[in-house]
C-alpha cells in the first residue's frame, strides 16, 4: 500500500497535514523549536493579535482544575506592528501553514486587522477570534450572538485576501446558529471550541484564584462538549470544520475528524507534552497505514449513528 | 543568560530519599539536561503519565551529580504527593533546563544566599559554584522538622547560618533578620544578595538591599502552564523601573534583579 | 466553642445541613440505605418524576470521560403514580428532607405534576428540571429560554404547596437572564448546574458510543463552569441557590458556598465514593469547628474579589 | 436472590499476580464481603484514589478464600493498567457485594459451566460450589497464552475443557462449538446451563438452550456508573416475554436467564 495520505483542504487553505498547534498555546512557534520540527505540523496559529500590543490580566492567570486548566491571560500579546516586524519574518521561513489569529474590540477594528494583514505574502490563513471569555470589552459579546458574529466575519472577509478561519465560542445556548451565520457571512471555515467560561476558588483565601476572578476552561475536561459541538456543526454547515478541545492524543484527534472535524487543533496537550503534535501526526499516520485508509479525508464525518432503538420508549 | 537546548526527556529515578518532614531530595537521570543546567534554573516534571494531575509541576535545580538531576521538594499537594511515591527505576518525563539562571558577578565579593523553606534549593546548586569562604548560606525555617540537613544531600556543602521561626533549630527569628543584623552592623565590602522563598521574606530581603544599594537577584515562583514563554500564564508585575507591565517567570526569570519587580502587587 | 451550626434555610425549606444528595445519582435513597445513615443528610432529591413511566435511552447509557462521565438514561422512571405508592412511603419515614424533582413535556404536565403531589404531607420541595438535555421534546427547550423556564417556573409555582426550586441548565449563553426569569416567575430557590451536553466517540466501531448520541456530562471534569455560573447567579438573584457540578469532598464544597451557593448536591460522587455525602457533612463541620466558624451560613458568597490591578493595561 | 449488607471497604491487597498474557489473579482482604459474596455477585473496585480514572471497575467475583476476594481480570484499558500495578499491602476500595448471583438447580442435574475469556470468572467460583462429577467446565479462548491455567490459581477446581479458537491448546474453535457437541449429541438428563463470556458467545450459547429447551443463566456486563441500582446506568433490553423494557444489570442482573433478554438489541 502506498503512503497513507494526512492532507486537507480547507475552504482554499491547503495542510500537509491535518495537525494545527491552537492559538495561545503555543506562542509565536519559536517557544516550541528547540523541542520539535514545527515544520512538520499541518499548521501553526499564532498567539491573537490585537491591534495594539496588550500586557494582559493581573495574576494569578493560570490554574490547574480536574483534568484540564483555567487561563485569564486577557489575549496578551505585542500587538499587530511588532508581530509583523520581529515575529512574522521569522515564522514565514518554516515550511508549515501559518494562521494568524485575530480579534479586535469593534467591527472597525477587525476590519482594520484583516486590512493591515493584506497582502503580506506567505500568511496562509486568518482566524478569528470572536470568542475569547477574558476580555470585558468585545470578545464575548461579538461570539455569543449570531448577528455580532456574522458581521465581524463580514468586515473581515471583505478586507481579507486569503482565507477566513471563525473561531466559535462554546458559551452560547446553540452553537449552530452562530455557526450557519458565519457560513453565511463568508467564513471560509469553522474552528471549534475556545474555552468554556470558569471559575476556581481558593478556600484559604476565600478568593477566586484568578486575577481576573474567571478564565477559560480547556484541557481533556472539555472534550465530549467539544465534541458534541464539533458533531452539531459539522452538521449544519458545508464549510470545512476544525476541531478542538482537551485532544491528547492521536485517538482523541480521531474522535474529532469521525465527528466532522477536517482539521484538529491542539493547545493545552502542548503544555503537558511539548511532543504532542508531533506524536498526533505519527498517530493519525499509523492508525491509517495499520487500517488501510489511503486518505484520512475519508474517515472525516464516518462515523454511523444508531438506530431508534427504544429511545423514549414509555415502560 | 537564556541558555537553549531545552529538553524533554523520560528520565530513569536515580534515587529518592525523605530528608526532612515531607521534604524529599529526588535524582533524576539525565545527561543532557544535567550537563546543561546552571544554578537558577528549573525543571518542569510530569509527576505521572495520567490525564491528573494534568500540567507539569516546576522545581528548581537544587545540583547536579554525575549526569543525575537532583532536586529538594517539599509535599504540598497532589502532584508532589504523588511525585514522592515514584521510586528509583520507575521513570518520569523532565522539561528542562528553563529560565535564565543566577549571573555571578565577576571580581571578588562577599555573597549572600539566603533561602526560606524549600526557596534553598536553587541556592545550594549556586554555592557550588562559589569559591569556598566567598559565600555565607542563610536558611530559614519554620522549624527544625522542616529544616532541611545541608550537609548530608550528598551535595557541594556550604557553611550554612540556620534561623527557625520558633527557635527550635539556629538562631530563633526570620532569615532576613539574620541577614539585616550581618549586613547593616558589618562592614561588608561589596556584599551581593541571592535569595529564594516565600514571598513576603523576598519583599523583605528585596527592600533591605534597594535602601542599601546592595545588588541583589531573587527566584520567584508563578503558576506556570508551559514553562516555555508560550502561554504568558507566569506572569508577575514589574515596577515603574524595570519598563515593563509584566514579566514571564519561566521566560524571563525565575530571577529577578530585585528592582525589576513591583513588589507592592506580588 | 459551641457546635457549629450547620442549618440551612432555602426559601421556605429547612435543612439541618447544607448537604443534599442530587436528582438522579442516589436513585429513590434506598440503593444507598446499606452503606450509609442516609437521615443524616441534609436532604435528598429523587431520580426526575414524569406524569407516566418511562424505559428511558438505548444503551450504552453511561461513559466515562476526563475526570467526568456521560449519562443518556433519557430521564428513566417508574412514572408519577407507582412514585406515590411504592416509593414515597419509605422515603417519608427518612429525617431527612425529601425533595421531588419533576419534569414534563409540556406546561400542562408540569402543572399536573405539582398538583397531584400538592397535600401530600412530608414532602419537603419540589425540584423543577427544566434543563435535562437528554430528551428531545420538552428538555432543552424550556431551560434554555427565559421565557418557557418563567412559564414553567409559574405552572408549578401555581399548583405547587411548598417550596419550589427550579434547576437550571448550564447549556445557554447567559444563566443569568434564566435565573432573573424564574426568580421573577415564582421560584423559591435555584439549584444549578444540571449536566453539560457531550458526546464521546467509540473509534473502533466508528459511531458514538451512547445509543442516544449525545448525553450529560457531570463529575469534577465541569467543576469550573458551574462553579462560574453559581457564583453569576447568586449575585444576580435575591433568592437562595443551591450548587452542583462535579463536588467530590468538603474543599469542593466549600468553593461553591463560597462563590455564593446557600447549599450543595452531591451527584456523580456518590458513585465513586457512596459515602461522600456524609464525609462532606463532617468535613464541612471540621472545618467550621477548625476556623471557629459558629455558622455556615456565614460562608455563604463570602469570597473577596480582587481589585483591578492592572488587568487589560496596555503595555 | 439479592442479597443486602453491600460494604465499601478499604481493603488491603493480599496478592497480585500475572497468570496469563495480561491477565490477572487479584486477592483482596476483606472478610466482610468475602463472608456475603455469592457466586455470580461482582465487586466495584475504586483502582486508584484519584480523580481519573474517576469511576470504579465492576469485577466478578472469581472466588474466597478465607476471607480473601479473589478477581481474575484482563487489561484492556487505563483501569486495569493501574489495577495490575498494585502491589500486596496496598490498599484499594472494593464496594460489594453486589447483584444477584447464579441460582443452582435443586436435585441432580448436569451442570455445564461455559466460559469465553474473563467470563471464566464467576463460573470459577460457581464450581466451587458444586459437588464434584455434576460439573462440566467447558472454557474458550483466542490462544494458548490467554488461556488461564486453572489449576495454578489456588482455587477450588474443575475438571476443564479447553478450547481456542487457532487450536494452540485444547479443541480448534469455540468453546459454544464444544457445549453444541456435548449437548445434541450425548444423552444428557437434565442438562442446566451457565455461561458468561463475550456477547456473541452467549447469544449463541442462548439460542442453542431456547432451542433445545434447556435452562440457561447467563452473566451479564454493561457500563456501570453506581453498581447499585441508583443511576440506570447499565440496561439491557428485555425480551418480549420478560415483560420489561430494560433491566438493570447491576441489581437485575448480572445474572439473567437467557430467555429474558432480548439478544438481537445486545
Ligand atoms: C520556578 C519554580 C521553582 C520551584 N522550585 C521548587 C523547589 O525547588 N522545591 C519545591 O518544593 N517547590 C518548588 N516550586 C514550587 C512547586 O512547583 C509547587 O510546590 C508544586 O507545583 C506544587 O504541586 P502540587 O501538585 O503538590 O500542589 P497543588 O497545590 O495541588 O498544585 C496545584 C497547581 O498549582 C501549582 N502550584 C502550587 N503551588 C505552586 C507554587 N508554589 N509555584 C508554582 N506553582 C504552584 C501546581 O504546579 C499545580 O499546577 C517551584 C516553583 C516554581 C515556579
Ligand atoms: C458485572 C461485571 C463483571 C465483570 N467481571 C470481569 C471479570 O471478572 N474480569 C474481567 O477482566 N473483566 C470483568 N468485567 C469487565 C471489566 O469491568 C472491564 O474490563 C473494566 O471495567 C475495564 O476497565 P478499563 O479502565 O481497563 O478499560 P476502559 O475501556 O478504559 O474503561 C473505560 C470505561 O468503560 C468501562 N468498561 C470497559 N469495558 C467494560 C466492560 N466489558 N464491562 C463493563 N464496563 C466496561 C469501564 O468500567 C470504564 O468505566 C466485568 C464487567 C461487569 C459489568
Ligand atoms: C493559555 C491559553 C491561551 C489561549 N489564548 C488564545 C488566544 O489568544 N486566541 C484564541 O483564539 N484562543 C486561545 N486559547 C484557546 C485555545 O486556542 C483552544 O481553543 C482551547 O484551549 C481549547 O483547546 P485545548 O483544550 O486543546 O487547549 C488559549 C488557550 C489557552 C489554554
Ligand atoms: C446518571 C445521572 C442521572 C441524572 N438524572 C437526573 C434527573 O433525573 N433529574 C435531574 O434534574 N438531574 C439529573 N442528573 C443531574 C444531576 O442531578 C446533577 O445536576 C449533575 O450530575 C451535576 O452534578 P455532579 O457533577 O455532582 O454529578 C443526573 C446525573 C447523572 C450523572
Ligand atoms: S509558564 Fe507559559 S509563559 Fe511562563
Ligand atoms: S450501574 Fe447504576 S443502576 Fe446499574
Amino acid at each position: 500500500m502506498n503512503a497513507p495520505d494526512l492532507s486537507v483542504e480547507l475552504g482554499g487553505l491547503f495542510l500537509k497535514n491535518p495537525v494545527i498547534a491552537a492559538s495561545g498555546t503555543f506562542g509565536y512557534g519559536e517557544e516550541f523549536s528547540p523541542l520539535i520540527d514545527i515544520n512538520r505540523l499541518g499548521g501553526l496559529v499564532v498567539k491573537g493579535i490585537s491591534l495594539k500590543p496588550r500586557a494582559g490580566n493581573s495574576p494569578p492567570r493560570v490554574v490547574e482544575t480536574p483534568c484540564g486548566m483555567l487561563n485569564a491571560i486577557g489575549l496578551a500579546n505585542i500587538g499587530l506592528d511588532a508581530f509583523i516586524k520581529d515575529k512574522l519574518p521569522k515564522l514565514l521561513k518554516l515550511s508549515t501553514a501559518i494562521i494568524v489569529n485575530i480579534y479586535g474590540h469593534s467591527l472597525p477594528e477587525y476590519g482594520e486587522l484583516a486590512g493591515s494583514l493584506k497582502g503580506i505574502p506567505g500568511i496562509a490563513a486568518l482566524e478569528v477570534n470572536i470568542s475569547c471569555p477574558n476580555v470585558d470589552c468585545g470578545g464575548m459579546a461579538f461570539g455569543t450572538d449570531p448577528d455580532m458574529s456574522a458581521r465581524v466575519t463580514d468586515a473581515v472577509a471583505a478586507k481579507a485576501d486569503r482565507p477566513v478561519i471563525v473561531k466559535l465560542s462554546p458559551n452560547v445556548t446553540d452553537i449552530r446558529v452562530i455557526a450557519r451565520a458565519v457560513e453565511k457571512a463568508g467564513a471560509d471555515a469553522i474552528s471549534l471550541i475556545n474555552t468554556l467560561t470558569g471559575m476556581a476558588v481558593d478556600i484559604e483565601k476565600r478568593a477566586p484564584v484568578l486575577g481576573n476572578v474567571s478564565g477559560g476552561l480547556s484541557g481533556p475536561a472539555i472534550k465530549p462538549v467539544a465534541l458534541h459541538m464539533v458533531y452539531q456543526v459539522a452538521r449544519s454547515v458545508r464549510i470545512p470544520v476544525i476541531g478542538m478541545g482537551g485532544i491528547m492524543n492521536y485517538r482523541d484527534a480521531l474522535e474529532f475528524i469521525m465527528a466532522g472535524a477536517s482539521a484538529v487543533q491542539i493547545g493545552t496537550a502542548n503544555f503537558v507534552n511539548p511532543g504532542a503534535t508531533i506524536d498526533i501526526i505519527e498517530g493519525l499516520y499509523g492508525y491509517c497505514r495499520e487500517k488501510r485508509i489511503g486518505r484520512l479525508v475519508d474517515l472525516v464525518g464516518s462515523i454511523s449513528l444508531p438506530g431508534r432503538g427504544k429511545k423514549d420508549l414509555m415502560v | 543568560m537564556v541558555l537553549h537546548g531545552i529538553m524533554d526527556e523520560n528520565c530513569e529515578v536515580a534515587f529518592q530519599r525523605e530528608v526532612a518532614g515531607g521534604v524529599f531530595l529526588l535524582g533524576i537521570k539525565s545527561h543532557a539536561i544535567a550537563g546543561k543546567a546552571a544554578p537558577g534554573q528549573f525543571v518542569m516534571v510530569r509527576v505521572r503519565n495520567s490525564l491528573s494531575p494534568l500540567l507539569r509541576r516546576p522545581f528548581s535545580i537544587c545540583g547536579v551529580v554525575d549526569g543525575i538531576i537532583v532536586l529538594l521538594y517539599m509535599v504540598v499537594g497532589e502532584g508532589t504527593e504523588i511525585l514522592s511515591g515514584t521510586l528509583p527505576g520507575q521513570r518520569i518525563s523532565v522539561l528542562g533546563p528553563l529560565g535564565n539562571g543566577f549571573r555571578l558577578p565577576s571580581g571578588i565579593k562577599r555573597i549572600f544566599l539566603v533561602g526560606g523553606g524549600m526557596g534553598i534549593a536553587p541556592l545550594l546548586f549556586l554555592a557550588g559554584r562559589i569559591e569556598p569562604g566567598h559565600a555565607v548560606f542563610m536558611a530559614g525555617y519554620r522549624s527544625s522538622e522542616k529544616a532541611v540537613p545541608i550537609k548530608d544531600l550528598g551535595l557541594p556543602c556550604p557553611g550554612i547560618q540556620l534561623a527557625t521561626e520558633d527557635g527550635s533549630e539556629g538562631v530563633r527569628g526570620l532569615v532576613t533578620d539574620l541577614l539585616e543584623l550581618r549586613i547593616r552592623e558589618d562592614n561588608i565590602e561589596d556584599p551581593v544578595v541571592f535569595a529564594c522563598g516565600p514571598v513576603p521574606m523576598l519583599r523583605r530581603v528585596s527592600s533591605l538591599c534597594l535602601e542599601l544599594g546592595i545588588p541583589c537577584q531573587i527566584s520567584l515562583e508563578a503558576h506556570m502552564a508551559c514553562g516555555l514563554g508560550a502561554c504568558q500564564g507566569c506572569a508577575v508585575p514589574g515596577s515603574k523601573d524595570s519598563g515593563k507591565v509584566f514579566f514571564h517567570v519561566c521566560k524571563d526569570g525565575p530571577v529577578f534583579d530585585a528592582g525589576m519587580i513591583s513588589w507592592g502587587e506580588l
